[in-house]
């Protein structure tokens, strides 16, 4: 505990103010994990969506920062921990869905927004190559302008490739906000942005969220091929292994078979087999027709 | 790959592939267990269908080094 | 194949796969531990390159016939 | 792999694939039997079907050559 | 194919692939050991490099699967 | 493999592939036979039918180089 | 067929593959020895790698069975 914040909860605050904290308090205890969300940029209306949305597995718990923090570190036990993510506009998240699902459900929530002049790009900006299906005009000089590869081709104006025409982190000018909008491009993700959460006893960065499914799919075979493999090469039989390691003997004893070219039954028509491809290997190589059969002449 | 082997000796003896499961048998190996990251493997896996997943690897033993490294 | 997941988690944490490492991880996963199969597992493993033996992609004939048909 | 050999000669001969009949196989090819390994062996070819397993090899030594080359 | 199983045993322990070897492990199978098969077999084997042999075998199934998949 | 091409001679000239037979082209040739691998040999070939052994074989070249590359 | 069998046995004992040689073989086959054809393979394959042509072909039988089966 800092001086400062003891200081802060000595201090007397207004009955309205412990109300609200009690509330949050209440809020923050009664989820199973407890995210901040950051909701700089969404207008009050998409936001509106997004809480209806979310209703039933999460709720969104807008109040002022301070109160927040005060809330938080009244809790206390783990959750001051994301005190630290209390800046700018942010929410309180609370859901009894695992942390996993809620940032699952929060990406998928985010909506795609039209990007203003002056805004950061969030990410690279692409034109797309295509047919912009604009009449020819001083558009296509406009696309050009901005650093798109566009004609005009059979009538209309075309994108002629995938065209970046801003990096993540540069400014939205005029010119591209304008172009953009022309095209209906809209390269925001808008949607509450979830910060970090905490969870059981443990907190979670929006990479630790960030689950690939996949990935994971792809390391159970992983594992499923090492331990196959280990299982065959350290000839350590399991009920799963078992028989590519008889294969595999089986195949070892072929092999020996027919390179020693062992008298036995097993081998005999693979061996007749391997003697008239080495026949007729060899009389591939004879120019001489003369010398040859009437069955091998080329 | 560790919690990946942790959550397949689970599966492979029908026991839940869950947070404490997972937890016991790293500790057992002498991992210096992540709670977050057992929290991850174990959300991860209820969306995988993990006798598939290990059939196929099962198929293309051959594939398996690149995958593996 | 429990038995070889187990090794595998030890060679990966680096811990030395032995009868007691190995049983201690199959109990943790509620596994009825056969002693015979924990020195089997041991003693195959003994002169192994593990590592080596994980990525060497497992004889299996069964795939060869594709080539042939 | 000469206990998978041992086994292979019984299944051959139309004996049963037990521990006693591995271990006197290789004992008569001078191995320094493991008990354990014969009980693994045994044990895990318990439920698998030989001949099938046979035949998916039958197929495979084909490439063989074609791979040695 | 016992005969050469038995062959395949002794190469692995390092016995000699002699007549009174094979058939002593032949026998312990319960095989009624033809004589002149046993003949037969050491004089096929003897000028073979059987290591060399078998990674034939085991070189070829491993690459078919990469294609296959 | 000599032993193969005298019974493959034999086959082709329409004789008898039989221990005597087998033994007159390989000594013919110089090859200092042993009789054992010659009792071998006819009596694998007792139940092998020559011409469609020889039939797959000439069916595969082309397919082999599918498999072998 | 049988011309080219002699020479291939002759190739594999390390006897030259001469003309009186040749007809050996073919007449202990019981074959009626056409000399010119004799002269006529005699003088083909002087500047053949036999080794080098068996060699090519080992890869193919490999496929037949794996077809064939």
């Amino acid at each position: 505990m800092s001086e400062s914040e003891s200081v802060r909860k000595t201090e007397t605050i207004p009955q309205w103010k412990q109300d609200e904290v009690d509330e949050l308090v209440d809020f923050v205890e009664n989820f199973a994990s407890v995210g901040v969300v950051g909701v700089t940029g969404i207008p009050s209306r998409q936001l509106q969506n997004m809480r209806r949305e979310l209703h039933g597995s999460a709720t969104v718990r807008m109040s002022r920062n301070t109160l927040l923090v005060r809330a938080l570190e009244e809790v206390d036990s783990g959750y001051e921990d994301l005190v630290d993510h209390i800046d700018g506009q942010v929410a309180l998240v609370g859901t009894n869905d695992n942390p996993f699902g809620l940032y699952k459900q929060l990406e998928a929530s985010k909506t795609p927004a039209p990007i203003n002049a002056g805004e950061i790009a969030p990410n690279d900006i692409v034109i797309p190559e295509g047919d912009t299906g604009v009449d020819p005009g001083p558009f296509v000089g406009e696309l050009q302008q901005v650093g798109a590869q566009a004609r005009i081709m059979d009538g209309s104006i075309k994108v002629t490739e995938d065209s970046t025409v801003l990096e993540a982190g540069e400014e939205v000018s005029v010119d591209l906000a304008n172009v953009l909008s022309e095209l209906g491009i809209e390269p925001k993700e808008v949607g509450l942005d979830l910060r970090a959460v905490y969870s059981e006893g443990t907190l979670f960065d929006p990479e630790d969220l960030d689950i690939d499914v996949d990935e994971y799919r792809a390391d159970i075979q992983s594992a499923v091929s090492a331990a196959t493999n280990l299982s065959v090469n350290a000839v350590f039989p399991t009920t799963q292994t078992a028989p590519t390691l008889i294969a595999k003997a089986t195949g070892e004893a072929k092999a020996l078979g027919l390179a020693a070219a062992i008298e036995d039954p097993e081998f005999m028509p693979d061996l007749v087999a391997k003697a008239d491809a080495q026949l007729r290997a060899l009389a591939a190589q004879i120019d001489d027709e003369e010398a040859l059969p009437e069955e091998l002449r080329g | 790959m560790e919690y990946v082997y942790a959550a397949l000796i689970l599966n492979e003896t029908g026991e839940e592939i869950n947070e404490d499961n997972v937890t016991a048998v790293l500790e057992a190996a002498g991992v210096d267990v992540e709670e977050s990251r057992v929290k991850a493997l174990v959300a991860a896996l209820e969306d995988v269908d993990i006798e598939e997943a290990i059939e196929t690897a099962a198929a293309a033993p051959a594939a398996a080094p690149a995958g593996g490294s």
